[in-house]
Formats: structure tokens, C-alpha cells, sequence
């Protein structure tokens, strides 16, 4: 009567047919057959597109010259590079707007979303109206504005707005001057890494001596000066090895120091005030949900109210913060590719733009610009995941 | 060898019953939507002229706006059937890209435009500018070189859009704005104040602009090629959308009775009606009207003909002829 | 117009006056809650406070600790005024420890981490020492081998204990207590009072609403009883409950005995 | 003993209440509050007055062409011969009767749905998600019932934009749902891929995927296969909503308690009729407010097609920029657009929150 | 090893079986929850389970109608053997109602949507038979009033009438009860037991995980007492209740009826 089976008592076994297992089996493996057969035809209509339409694949490109120029670039680059070198370029582009992006954003939306929370009703009022005014606007509009409306709005280079002789505001760009280190510089250098470990050293010291002791050491002046007057010791004693590069106006720019072009600071403070209109909601319904009973019990315990905000509240608070302000950073990454929009030289303007028109190779350009963003994601997610378990995990 | 077997775009083309034509985001006189949202220009003046040769009507066209970027993506995609938009014709172009020049209707060259309060005078004087360009162009690409030629250093600041780029010269975001010739004339009247800008004499590039057509369906660029001949060899033979009316009944010249159809079956031999080039000059016009409507004389534009004009007028336009 | 001194003048007369409250009122807005509060409480005195619910009874133990603000009178903690200086009120809650109804531990530190938080950033004690203080208070209130979970895995009751070591270990002069009781199932209600009465024996200074009227009777030196804002009543617990003089107290211990 | 006395309610002292009293408390309750106020207050003294200066007092309403704004502050006029491009794009003007019409209709039904107490939301609903969007094409496009064609590359402005992303969010919807599905399935496979999908167009930037919709779907598609330039952007948005929606849902789904699947299997229901009969209509009742608020993300994210050639409201706006008898006027172009932007999205997230608060407070029908 | 045949194997010599559970075991994971169960219950049997919380009560009757899956032994519904077979789950899901300790209504639906879902989706049922039969229970458990009102307005008892009518339009031939009352105020478990009562008059074979010893005592044929996963003790009422034969079995009867 019962199946031949090891176990005589195991519950018998239906034919295959109606086995649940066996149906989850065969499902998964039609599901599975039916992606790879949409991939395989996605892929066979694009080879054979291709194939038919004379366009070469393949990286091989990458080794090409590029032949045209790039506005801003941190790594050195000119048009005889490579079109793999237009890829670096524009990665380090996109990564410098996302992280000043994102380091501005979070300042931007701590400071309004704790106004937004102030007993000051005027402040409290302005923050409610920034925050309302500011994500209810697209972000490419504002990107937009900001470029065409306000910094087309700046002077000509001779007519630049300028602090002394020293940095200088055009349509072309903020000018600062760049330090140039001179000949034993790197000393200057070592003395403030050295003052830098002396500090830390010095910090761990005093906490363990307010552990041991309970004796307070207030670091704050000690650090301040080891970290300003040893390498500054340094410094005059070698001489003063370090210039300065001004900006000044050469025919038609200004020459030598450093640059801000138009193009990022238009993005960075669209980005950064976008993004911040989002997290300073985030912070105060953090802030909001550590109960008021939290400050009452820490204030009656004696704690000032700095210690309360930072011993108590914001740890409670963070928990809740976190997880919705990584989804903020991921969206200022991605959104960061809007300098497509104003000409601001990131990766998807430099090479899912210009080199992707000057070479058509289209599917290798935007697979690799989506593998960069993907990874992107992926590891601010691994980051901020890591991160929250950190700050989460202490409850249990 | 009777009715030419037709290739795949040809046959879709014909299936549907309409010309994709693939065009730019608005350059006046080349092509841009005017207030009623009707294109216009030059370039959009050929894909009339292939659709009149097609279907017998000018009107079945549809419009592609595509920035510099995506035309030679939606070319090859088929996602439109021929590019007319202000594109160089290069080698590689012809070659990595998979795609056939029909012919130039607009002989170019790169040029410069600064503001006359610059004080600039030449294209030599332009070292350590900062230069306004559109991405994804072969502009681009020669300001490069000529820069490198000339041992002069430049930033560049590029949009996606002419609109964007004249914009940011007005602005004065930049010193220079490069282009083709032709296309700086068109956006100077963009400016503020056009008065205040001037075009740079020297030309570093050659820019041969032409329509473009994807490879593999020679029946369709043969059509594409010969519809643009038919507008220069219509000027040359004197036909204009006015008198070529009276041309057909009337005229006993047998290149012009040929030309329009009157006899040897030409239109047959590119699998069209024999109509093609009467309903071409009826509807489009010729090459000079063309010009004249959209960049020359009648437009606010103003470019003289110069190399555009017929080769025995002066200038290099020049097509075989319809026999 | 009185006869004899009442209770809080006759305190007043002792020289160790720990709370001293004077002519106190308070407003929510155009709402009068406490009017002309009078108390004053010796060292080591146990007081309750009781009175229906809305009388204001927290309002007052809180305006003690300056969680709330008054708006007239005077508040003397240890003769130092209560006024909006920042320091003076720091000075005052270090010597004030109070017990909410909702106990209100820090959720994200542990037991242990609760009750040193404090000695460590307020009064500067090495941690060691902090921890070796904490776990006599939770030995006190037999929570010791709780120490190192987190107020989310404790009951009711042990989480109240672990609030009260909390205060505890600040070395508090004065104890305000806030219905400590009342959040609490009845078993937790037993335990949690055990460790009150342990500490009223032990001679802390304790004000404390309730309204466990056994507690009251067995600890308490004096028995306040509070009706719309003002101090109705006050009295030594038996007179207090056998022998009410104004009705309002009669009305409001009548019904609260029926349970 | 003091004979106890009812204390008479005295009013509070000046300084608490009034004016006086709210100033101090809301202004002036401490020396660093009084600070910020008056900051604040300069601040504002500094940037009202020129704004409203600018749009107001010395903006120009009235004229037909530029000559009309010589008051030197805004010119309106240039959005006034502007404004039916800008709501209806390229669309001829004597149909836009037929875009009116859609409109209204689609607000009508909306209303019914919003108003708690009209009955029959379920059908009203069906219409909207299934019957409608047809309904609206064969409208808009004609060609049915002798109404002329108007054709998709004529359409923009405002028009499109509120296409873009309602055909967006609907049509993501369904393919949203079987992702969250399939997200929470037992089956490792399934699950696998629907988190790779949902992540996959998650971490991509949405330009990019229309970029790729727009010129690569040719390319994937067998030869000849030809699909509208409107049409291929719409799949890359769903595409992309998609995986947003099914998070949304997943949050809903997660939050029906086990006993629902439970009691439904008791009765007999095979996995499809449980969670189309019982788990699916309480998660998605559950996730409406999130569903607005992904709403309004895509309603500001459909922007982004002006970069690839179409013209939505704030496309449609630039290309007016280079109108040359109209040049100079991209901030009232830009504060109109934003204006037009703001208050469809604050409406909208306002309408969500009341929903958060009618959900929150244990709404039962 | 006893000598004479237990309730379980004499009721299995009979004919007409409509559980039969022989040698089931289940795990969680490593953990054992049910071990070696036997147990047959007769057509028209009334059976009440009882046993300390955890004993695995739920676990057994939940496996009866696979809401969890027993990993040794049989278990046979109707002569119909519980395999993996979805085909046949779907067929004894059909036969076998359940009433759960939450009730688990459908909020999202009326009272009479809640009673007609299955029958028209799984039964096939036109509307309108479907809606006259839920009448016809709903009325059965005096709830007929309240047919158009949704679940969220109904208090506990009338929720768990309802959930006892859903269960009844499927006109099962064995209802499950998972301590239907256990969630419900001492009003409500009365109008709750009164319909379970009435339902076993009727002649329903019943299989009832219930701490309600009145009910057990007035209608079970049968009490089966369970502890650690195992079936302990299976008796008549009189016999169970008046002289329980094992001594853990004591020890609970002695805690329960102290309440
Ligand atoms: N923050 C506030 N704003 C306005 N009114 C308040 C506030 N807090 C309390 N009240 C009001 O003040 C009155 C006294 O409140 P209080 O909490 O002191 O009463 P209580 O005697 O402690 O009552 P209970 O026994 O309910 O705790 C009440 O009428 C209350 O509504
Ligand atoms: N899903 C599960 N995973 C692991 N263990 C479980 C699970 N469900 C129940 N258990 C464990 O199985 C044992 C039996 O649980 P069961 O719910 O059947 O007990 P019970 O007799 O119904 O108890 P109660 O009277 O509390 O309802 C318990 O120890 C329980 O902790
Ligand atoms: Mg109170
Ligand atoms: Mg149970």
C-alpha cells in the first residue's frame, strides 16, 4: 500500500504531478527559461541589429584618441587621451559633485530640520517654507534655474565681483588662490600628521583619565594648539616654503589658482538644496519620534541641554534617520547626472554624451555608465547598512 | 532591368505610408518648429523632397527632434529612416558608424563668433578663451585640433543644445561660440543683441552637411541621393516651383521633359512613380528656393550663397545629371 | 484669620527647609492651574499628594524640577531660588531626582548604561565608580542581575525599579515621585512600592502623587490633598483619612476607597 | 488652620498671554531666540520687498508682445501668449476641447473616489484604472468617431506631463504588484530575479533609462518593429516605477497580519484567490499614501524627457526661451513652471498626509 | 502495553473514521513539538483538547488542515490521506472548518462578503444561494442583523460569530476550534460557547482546543490532555475530570479550576 521509502512512517508522497515542490521546481525553471529566452532574443535582435548596421562592438574603442576637450578634470587630461580616459574623467566628476553633494546636503538639512523644529516661530515658519518651497519643484527645473536664471546673472570677467587681490566671482567661475608648496613642504606636512596622532593620542588620554579619575581634560585648546602651532613652527623655521598662486586676469580668464566653474556650483547647490529639503524632513520626524519624555527624564537627571540632545536623543533618533537618509544619498547620486542638463562634465554627460555620439557605441556606453551607477548604489547601501546596524544593534 | 527589387527600409517606408526623418532640436533656417509647431528649414526641406518622391506628397513626413548626441544612435536603431540634420560628413562616419552620407546640401565650414566688445579680430588672438560648443559634434572635435595646431590652450564648456549654447554666449559665459558658419549665422539672431556679435574669417574645417542613411538598403539611399540631386539639377535647369507647371506641358527640352517624367520612365528605375521630380520641384521647390526661403535672402538669416552656389554660378554644388 | 499654624508653617518654622514654595501660580495660557501654592518641606520629610485627576498635582511636583516654568511666586530648593537661570536650575535638578509614570528609560542603553549615564556627564564620577554605584542601587532594588539588558526586555515593574536607581544614583536630596505606580499591573504595583517604602525608611525627602492610599497611610509624614489648582487640604494621613475636614476631600476619598 | 477657599481664576499675568505674551514666548524666549529673530527678520526685510517688487508691482500683465513690458519687473505677457502652448504643447487649439474633456472627466472621477461618502468607488475605480486610459487615447489621438488625428508628437506641455506620469504610475502598477509578489515568494528563484529587477532600476538614474529607451529599444527589437517615441518613454518610466511600486506594496503586504493568509487557506483558497480575494485589497487600501507620494516623485521626475526631445511642460517652456521675438525671459518662464509644479505636488502631498491621518486613526469603512 | 483498547482504537475499529492520525511527529526546526500522536475521531464526535500552553495543542489541529506540514505518520482526513498534494489539501480545506483564537475576519469586507467568499470562489455558489445560506447562519448565530455591517464594528464575541458562520457556509463535516474564546471578556465567551454548544447538538463532529471546562464537561465525548508534544491522557469528561489517571494531568486540573 505505502511507497517503498526509508522511513516507513514518513507521510506518503504524491505523484509528481501534484507534488507542490516538483510544481515550484518546474515553475521556477519555466520563469527562469522564459527571462533567459527575453534576454537571448533582447540579445539576438541587438547583435544582429548591429551586425547589420556595420557597427563594430567591443571595448576596443576605449584605447581610441578622444580628440575633444574637457572643461574640468581632476585627473590629467587633454584631447590626445583616450576615450577610456573620458570614462575615468567623467566618474571622478560624478563622484566629486556626489560627495560634496551629499556632505553639503546632510549639513544643509540637519540645520533646517532642527529650525524647523525651533521654538522661535519665525525660524520654525521659514523652514516649513523652505522645505515646502523646495521639494515641490523638480530638481531639473531648479538645476536649470539656478544655471540660467541666477549665475548667467553674474559679471563678465573684468567686471568681476573680487575680495582684494584674492578670490575673485565671475559668470566664469569662483577663483581662490591655490596654495603651490615649495621646496621642504612635505616637512610642514609631517609636522601636522604628527600633531594630528598627538591629538588623537591626547583624547584617548584624557577619556581614560575621566574614566580612571573622573577628572574632565578639556582637549579642545591643547589640540587646537598642537595642530595649528607645530606644523606652523615647522614652517617658519624652514622659511616659509609655500606660495600662493592668485588668480588674475589674463586676456580673456582669469589664470592660476583654483577654479569653480559655474557648472558645478550650479549643480552642487541645486543637488544640495533639493536633497536637503528631503533630509531635514527626515531629521525632524527622527527627532520627533524620540518621545518627550526622554528630555524631560534627562533634564531632571541633571543633563544640560547639549548632553540630552547628545547622549540622549540623538542616538534614538539616528536609528530612525538612517535607513530613510540612505535612500536620500542614492537619489542625490543618481540625480547628480542632471549636469547632462547644464553642461557640467559628469559621466553621463562626458562619456554617455560625447564620447557615446563620437564613437555610436551605445550599448557597451550605457551598460558600463549603469554598472557605474548600480556599484555606486550598491556600496552606499553597504556602507549605510553597515552604519545603521552599528547604531541599531545596541538595543539587544 | 525593369522595377528595381526594393530593400527592407525602402519596403517599411513605403508600408507605412511615411518619412521618419530625423532633424535637430531647432536651428533656425536648418530646422526648428515654428510657433504652430510645423517644421521648417533646409534640412527638413529634403526630407519633403524624398517624400515627395515617394508618396507624391511632401506632407508625409514625421519629425525626430534629436540633440547631437542621440542622432547617430537613432539612425542606426531605425528608429528614423534618414538623418537630416546638419551632420559632417567624415570617414568614420561612413565607416565605424554604419551609415551613408546621400550628398551635401550645405557645404560649410567651422567658424568663430565673439562679441565685437572683445575687440578680437582673428582666431589666432583666441588663446586661453573659453569656448562654447555642442557636445557630440565634429565641431568639437576640430576646435580641438585646431587649438592643438596652434599651440593655444582653450576651455571648453559644451551643452546639448544650441539653444543652450547661444544662451550661455549671451550670458557670457563664454568668449567664443564655434560652429558651422551657416548654423552661427542662425543663432546670432538669437542673441540679445545680434548687432553686437560678429563671425571670426577664418574657417578651420571642412563641413560638408548632408542627409544620412543607414547601410544595407542601397534602393533607399539611391532614392535619398537622387531626391536631393533632383533639387540641384532643377536649378540648373532652370525649373522652380512657379513654371513647372508650364515646364511639363509646355517645354521641349528633352532634359527637362526627362526630369519630369513627361518621358523616360527615370521614376520606374528607382521603384517611385515617374512624378517623382515634378512632385518634388512642385511641392519642396528647388535648390535656390530652398536656400533662399531658409537661409539666403528671404530669411532673416541673410548667408550668401557663396560655395553653395552651382559650380558654373561660382560655388561647388554640382549633381549628376537625371538621364 | 486662622487659629492654629498649618503643617507647612509649622514646617516652615524648622531651620533644614528642603522645598520651600510660596504664593506660587501658574498659567497654561489663559488657564489658571496651580493658584497660590504654599508648601514647605522639611528634610526628610514624606509627603503625598493626591486629588482628582486634572487638579494639578503634576504640574506642581514638576514646576519643583523646573520641567514646567511659573509665572508667580517663589520656589526655593535648598534655599536657592528657582528663576530662568540656566545655571541655577542645573544646580537644582542635580539635587532633585524624579520618577515618571512612564518611567521614560533610555532605551538604547542598558540598565546599567541608565544609571551611570548621569554621575558620568553631570557629576563628572570616573566610570568604574559609576558602575560600582549603580550596582549598589540595583541591589537595593533587587534588579542587580539585570544589569546589563535593555529596558525593552524588562517588565513593567522592573523597569520602574531600574528608573527609581536611576535617580538614585545622582545622590538625590529630594525624590519627586509622579504616579509611579500607576502605569503597573497590580503584581508590579506590590514590588515597586516595596523599594518606596525601603527608601522613606531609610529618611530620603520624598514628595510623591498617588493614589496607593496605603502607601500613604503607612509612610507618609503629611498628606496634601489638591482640587482645581490649589492645595485644599493638608494633614497628617490618619486624621487626613479618618477624619477629613473639607468635603471636597471627603467626596474624593470616598470614591476613591471604594476599590 | 487656614479655612480653605475657592481661589478665584485670575488672569494670567501680561506678559503670558496677548500679543506681548506670544511674542515673548514665540520670538523672544531666550537671548539666542531673540537673535535669530531679528536676523531672520532682516533677512527678510532684504528679500521680500524686491520679489514681490519684481512679480507684483512692477510686473506687467496686459499687451501681445514684448514692447509691453517696459515697467521693468516681470513680464507676464510672454506666459500669457505662451500659456496655451504650455498647457497643451503643439496640440491644435481648436481640439484642445478634446483635451478639456479628458480632464474633466478624469478630475470628475478622481473627486468621487477622494469624497469618502459616495458609494460605488469600486467601480468608479475599474473605470479609472482600465477603462479610462483607453478611453483618453482614442480622445486624444482620434482617428475614432470621426475625430481628426492629432498625433503623439504633437502633444506637450502640461497635457504631457500629467500623461507621462498617470499612464506611468497605472501601468507600473499591475507589474509592480507581481514583482512585490514575487519578492515575497517561498520560490529562491523567483525571488532572486524580482530582486535583481527591483534593484536594477532602483540604483540607475532614470535618465538613463530613458536615454536608453528612447535611442537603444530600436536596437532590441526585431528589424522594422517600430514604437512611438512617446510610447518608448512611457515603458522606460513604468519600467523604472515599477520596481519603486513594488517596494511600496511590499511595505502594504508586510503589514497584513499572517492570520489573513491564514484563515483564507482554512477556507479553502488556492494562493491566486487569497491574494487577489483577501491579502492584495487590504495591502493596496494600506498603501495609497505611499503610492501619492511615488506619484508625485514620478510627476517631478517626468522632467527629465524634455532631455530627450519631448516636449513636457518644462521642455516646452525652454524651447519658448528661443523664440526670438521672445528672448530674455527664461526666470518668468522658470518661477511660471515652478509655480505650475508647486502646486500640483504640494496639493498632492497635502492630499497624501490627509490620507496617512484618515488611515492612521483606525479608519474602517 | 495497557490492557484495555484506548477511546482512540476503539472509535478506529468504527466504520465511519473522519480523522485519523496515526504515529505523527512534527519538528520546528530541531525542536520536537508533537510526538508519535494517535488519534481517531468518529463521525458526529465532539472532542476537547486541553494542556498547558506550548504543549503543541495548536500545532496537532492545525495539522489537520495543513496549516502546518507533519514531517512522519499519517494523518487522515475522510479516509483521505494529507500529502503534499495541493489537489488534495485543496479537497480536505473544503470539508474542514476552522475558528482561530483572533477571529481573522476580513476586515475589508462586510459581514455577509466575509460569510459568501468561499463559497462562491472555492463552492462555485451563484451569488444569491450563497447570500440566502449566509443569512441562514448568520441567523443561526443571532448575528443576521449585523450582516451589512463590517468586522471593525462588531464587538469580540459577535466577531468570533461571525468567523464560527464563515466557517459553517462551506457546510464543513468537521469544525476546528483554536481556543475560540481565549481572546474574549467573560460576556462574550458566553454567547461564544452557547453557539458552540448548539453547534455540537446538531451533531457536528467537533475538534476543540479550549481551557472552558464547563463546555468540555457538558458536550465533549471525549477529553484528550496533552503535554510536551504528547497526548497524555484521553477520557471520557466524567472519568477525566472526577479521576484523572495521570498524575500531570492532575497538576493541571488542579490550576485550572482554581480560577
Ligand atoms: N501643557 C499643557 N498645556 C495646557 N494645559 C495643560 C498642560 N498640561 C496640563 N494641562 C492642564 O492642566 C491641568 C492640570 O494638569 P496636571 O497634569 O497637573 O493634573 P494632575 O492632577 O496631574 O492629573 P492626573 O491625575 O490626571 O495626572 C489639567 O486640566 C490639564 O488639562
Ligand atoms: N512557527 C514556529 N516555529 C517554531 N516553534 C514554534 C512555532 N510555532 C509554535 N512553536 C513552538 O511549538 C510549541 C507548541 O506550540 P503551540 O502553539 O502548538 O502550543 P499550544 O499548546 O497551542 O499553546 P497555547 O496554549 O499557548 O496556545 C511551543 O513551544 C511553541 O513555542
Ligand atoms: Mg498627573
Ligand atoms: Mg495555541
Amino acid at each position: 500500500m505505502s511507497s517503498p521509502s526509508k522511513d516507513p512512517l514518513a507521510p506518503a508522497r504524491p505523484n509528481w504531478m501534484s507534488n507542490p515542490r516538483v510544481r515550484a521546481l518546474i515553475f521556477q525553471a519555466l520563469v527562469l527559461a522564459a527571462v533567459f529566452a527575453l534576454l537571448g532574443y533582447i540579445f539576438h535582435n541587438t547583435v544582429s541589429n548591429l551586425e547589420q548596421r556595420g557597427i563594430t562592438t567591443g571595448f576596443g574603442f576605449l584605447d581610441r584618441e578622444a580628440g575633444f576637450g574637457i572643461i574640468q578634470s581632476l585627473i590629467p587630461y587633454t584631447p590626445a587621451s583616450t576615450y577610456g580616459r573620458t570614462f575615468l574623467v567623467g566618474l571622478v566628476n560624478t563622484l566629486l559633485v556626489s560627495a560634496l553633494g551629499i556632505v553639503l546636503a546632510t549639513l544643509l538639512g540637519l540645520i533646517i530640520g532642527i529650525a524647523r523644529l525651533s521654538k522661535n516661530w519665525l525660524i520654525a515658519r521659514l523652514a516649513a517654507i523652505y522645505i515646502e518651497t523646495f521639494r515641490n519643484i523638480p530638481l531639473l527645473l531648479q538645476v536649470l534655474f539656478w544655471y540660467f536664471a541666477v549665475l548667467q546673472a553674474l559679471p563678465s570677467p573684468r567686471q568681476s565681483l573680487s575680495i582684494g587681490e584674492w578670490a575673485f566671482l565671475n559668470i566664469r567661475g569662483v577663483y581662490l588662490p591655490e596654495p603651490v608648496p615649495g621646496q621642504g613642504f612635505g616637512w610642514v606636512v609631517l609636522a601636522l600628521a604628527i600633531a594630528v596622532a598627538l591629538v588623537i593620542w591626547l583624547r584617548r588620554w584624557a577619556h581614560r583619565r575621566q574614566l580612571r579619575t573622573g577628572q574632565p581634560f578639556h582637549t579642545i585648546y591643547v589640540s587646537a594648539g598642537l595642530l595649528l602651532g607645530l606644523p606652523a613652527v615647522v614652517f617658519l623655521f624652514l622659511g616659509m616654503p609655500l606660495t600662493w598662486s592668485l588668480p588674475s586676469l589674463h586676456g580673456f580668464n582669469f589664470t592660476g589658482g583654483i577654479t569653480m566653474i559655474p557648472e558645478l556650483t550650479a549643480l552642487l547647490v541645486a543637488l544640495t538644496i533639493y536633497t536637503a529639503s528631503s533630509i531635514a524632513e527626515i531629521v525632524r520626524s527622527g527627532i520627533l519620534a524620540v518621545s518627550h519624555g526622554q528630555t524631560e527624564a534627562a533634564y531632571s537627571l541633571g543633563l544640560n541641554p547639549g548632553n540630552t540632545t547628545r547622549l540622549v536623543v540623538l542616538p534614538q533618533a539616528l536609528r530612525v534617520i538612517v535607513p530613510p537618509l540612505t535612500s536620500q544619498y542614492l537619489n542625490l547620486v543618481k540625480n547628480s547626472s542632471l549636469a547632462t542638463a547644464i553642461g557640467y562634465p559628469d559621466l553621463v554627460n562626458v562619456f554617455a554624451g560625447t564620447t557615446l555620439n563620437q564613437t555610436g557605441q551605445a550599448v557597451v556606453i550605457i551598460g558600463m555608465t549603469m554598472g557605474v551607477y548600480l556599484t555606486l548604489s550598491l556600496l552606499i547601501s553597504l556602507f549605510m547598512n553597515w552604519y545603521n546596524q552599528r547604531v541599531a544593534l545596541i538595543e539587544r | 532591368a525593369g522595377a528595381a527589387h526594393a530593400g527592407a527600409t525602402f519596403d517599411a517606408v513605403k508600408k507605412k505610408g511615411y518619412v521618419q526623418c530625423g532633424v535637430s532640436t531647432g536651428l533656425p533656417g536648418f530646422s526648428n518648429a515654428d510657433d504652430k509647431g510645423q517644421w521648417k528649414g533646409m534640412d527638413v526641406d529634403v526630407c519633403r523632397a524624398v517624400a515627395a518622391a515617394m508618396f507624391g506628397d511632401a506632407s508625409k513626413v514625421r519629425y525626430t527632434p534629436l540633440t547631437a548626441k542621440e542622432r547617430f544612435t537613432a539612425l542606426q536603431s531605425g528608429e528614423i529612416d534618414i538623418l537630416s540634420r546638419n551632420t559632417t560628413w567624415t570617414l568614420t562616419r561612413d565607416t565605424s558608424l554604419g551609415i551613408n552620407f546621400a550628398g551635401v546640401n550645405y557645404y560649410d565650414g567651422q567658424g568663430f563668433m565673439v562679441k565685437k566688445s572683445l575687440g578680437v579680430k582673428s582666431a589666432k588672438d583666441l588663446n586661453g578663451a573659453t569656448v562654447c560648443v555642442q557636445a557630440g559634434t565634429t565641431t568639437e572635435l576640430n576646435l580641438a585640433d585646431y587649438f592643438r595646431s596652434q599651440h593655444m590652450q582653450f576651455k571648453p564648456v559644451t551643452f546639448d543644445t544650441s539653444d543652450a549654447t547661444v544662451k550661455a554666449f549671451d550670458a557670457g559665459r563664454c568668449d567664443v561660440l564655434t560652429s558651422d558658419q551657416s548654423q552661427l549665422y542662425a543663432l546670432r539672431i538669437l542673441l540679445a543683441n545680434p548687432a553686437g556679435a560678429e563671425v571670426l574669417p577664418e574657417i578651420i574645417s571642412k563641413e560638408p552637411l548632408g542627409p544620412s542613411v543607414r547601410q544595407g538598403d542601397d534602393e533607399w539611399f539611391n532614392l535619398v541621393k537622387w531626391s536631393l540631386f533632383a533639387m540641384l539639377d532643377a536649378e540648373n535647369l532652370g525649373i522652380t516651383s512657379k513654371n513647372v507647371d508650364t515646364l511639363k506641358t509646355d517645354s521641349k527640352n528633352p532634359s527637362i521633359q526627362r526630369f519630369l517624367g513627361v518621358n523616360g520612365g527615370m521614376g520606374k528605375l528607382m521603384g517611385v512613380s515617374d512624378e517623382w521630380a515634378y512632385d518634388i520641384v512642385k511641392q519642396v521647390g528647388n535648390y535656390s528656393e530652398s536656400f533662399d526661403r531658409n537661409v539666403g535672402k528671404d530669411s532673416p538669416l541673410k548667408i550668401r550663397r557663396g560655395l553653395n552656389a552651382l559650380w558654373n554660378e561660382g560655388g561647388i554644388q554640382y549633381a549628376p545629371p537625371i538621364r | 484669620m486662622t487659629e492654629a499654624p498649618t503643617l507647612t508653617e509649622r514646617a516652615a518654622g524648622n531651620a533644614d527647609l528642603m522645598i520651600e514654595i510660596v504664593g506660587m501660580h501658574k498659567w497654561y495660557g489663559e488657564f489658571h492651574v496651580l493658584k497660590d501654592i504654599n508648601l514647605s518641606v522639611r528634610k526628610g520629610e514624606r509627603i503625598v499628594v493626591c486629588g482628582p485627576s486634572g487638579s494639578g498635582k503634576s504640574t506642581m511636583i514638576r514646576c519643583i524640577n523646573r520641567l514646567e516654568e511659573h509665572q508667580r511666586g517663589r520656589i526655593l530648593v535648598e534655599g536657592v531660588e528657582l528663576t530662568e537661570d540656566v545655571k541655577k536650575i542645573e544646580l537644582i535638578r542635580k539635587e532633585v531626582g524624579m520618577v515618571f509614570q512612564h518611567f521614560n528609560l533610555f532605551p538604547h542603553l542598558s540598565v546599567l548604561d541608565n544609571c551611570c549615564l548621569a554621575p558620568i556627564w553631570v557629576r563628572k564620577m570616573p566610570r568604574k565608580l559609576a558602575e560600582e554605584q549603580a550596582m549598589k542601587y540595583l541591589e537595593r532594588v533587587q534588579i542587580a542581575n539585570q544589569a546589563h539588558k535593555f529596558p525593552g526586555q524588562l517588565s513593567g515593574g522592573q523597569q520602574q525599579r531600574v528608573a527609581i536607581a536611576r535617580s538614585l544614583c545622582m545622590n538625590p536630596k529630594i525624590m519627586l515621585f509622579d504616579e509611579p505606580t500607576s502605569a503597573l499591573d497590580p503584581e508590579m504595583i506590590k514590588e515597586v512600592l516595596e523599594v518606596m517604602t525601603g527608601l522613606a525608611e531609610d529618611g530620603m525627602t520624598m514628595v510623591c502623587v498617588t493614589h496607593e492610599m496605603g502607601f500613604a497611610k503607612q509612610v507618609a509624614d503629611r498628606v496634601i490633598f489638591m482640587d482645581a489648582g490649589q492645595i485644599v487640604e493638608e494633614n497628617e494621613p490618619t486624621e487626613f483619612f479618618n477624619n477629613p475636614r473639607n468635603e471636597r476631600t471627603r467626596l474624593f476619598l470616598s470614591q476613591i476607597l471604594q476599590h | 488652620m487656614k479655612e480653605y477657599q475657592p481661589h478665584p481664576d485670575l488672569p494670567p499675568p501680561v506678559s503670558q498671554v496677548g500679543v506681548l505674551g506670544w511674542f515673548r514666548r514665540n520670538l523672544f524666549s531666550s537671548p539666542l531666540n531673540s537673535l535669530l529673530t531679528v536676523v531672520a527678520l532682516y533677512l527678510l526685510y532684504l528679500s521680500v520687498p524686491p520679489v514681490i517688487e519684481w512679480a507684483f508691482i512692477k510686473a506687467s500683465w496686459v499687451g501681445s508682445d514684448r514692447s509691453a513690458c517696459t515697467a521693468g519687473g516681470a513680464c507676464w505677457v510672454f506666459i500669457e501668449a505662451r500659456f496655451g502652448q504650455f498647457i497643451y504643447g503643439f496640440y491644435p487649439p481648436d481640439q484642445w476641447w478634446r483635451v478639456n474633456l479628458g480632464a474633466l472627466l478624469l478630475v470628475a472621477a478622481l473627486i468621487w473616489l477622494m469624497l469618502p461618502r459616495l458609494p460605488a468607488k469600486r467601480w468608479v475605480g475599474v473605470f479609472v484604472l482600465l477603462i479610462y486610459p483607453f478611453l483618453a487615447f482614442a480622445l486624444f489621438h482620434g482617428g475614432v468617431a470621426g475625430l481628426p488625428v492629432v498625433r503623439t508628437t504633437q502633444w506637450g506641455g502640461l497635457m504631457l506631463t500629467l500623461i507621462l506620469s498617470s499612464v506611468g504610475i497605472v501601468a507600473a502598477l499591475p507589474f509592480g504588484i507581481l514583482l512585490a509578489l514575487g519578492r515575497r515568494s517561498k520560490m529562491p528563484i523567483v525571488r532572486a530575479l524580482c530582486v535583481a529587477f527591483i534593484e536594477l532600476w532602483r540604483g540607475v538614474p532614470l535618465i538613463t533609462v530613458l536615454f536608453m529607451a528612447s535611442v537603444m529599444l530600436p536596437l532590441f527589437m526585431p528589424e522594422g518593429a517600430d514604437v512611438d517615441k512617446l510610447m518608448r518613454a512611457l515603458i522606460g518610466i513604468a519600467l523604472f516605477q515599477s520596481a519603486y511600486i513594488a517596494e511600496v506594496v511590499r511595505g502594504g503586504l508586510q503589514a497584513i497580519p499572517r492570520g489573513q493568509q491564514e484563515a483564507a487557506e482554512s477556507l479553502g483558497l488556492n494562493y491566486w484567490k487569497l491574494m487577489a480575494l483577501v491579502i492584495l485589497p487590504q495591502a493596496l487600501k494600506l498603501v495609497i499614501p505611499g503610492l501619492v507620494t511615488t506619484f508625485i516623485e514620478l510627476f517631478k521626475d517626468t522632467t527629465l524627457v524634455s532631455i530627450i526631445g519631448l516636449f513636457d511642460l518644462l521642455g516646452i517652456v525652454q524651447s519658448a526661451f528661443t523664440d526670438p521675438k521672445w528672448l530674455g525671459f527664461a526666470l518668468e518662464g522658470f518661477v511660471f513652471a515652478g509655480a505650475l509644479y508647486w502646486l500640483f505636488c504640494f496639493g498632492m502631498s497635502r492630499y497624501s498626509m490627509h490620507l496617512e491621518r484618515r488611515f492612521d486613526t483606525g479608519h474602517k469603512r
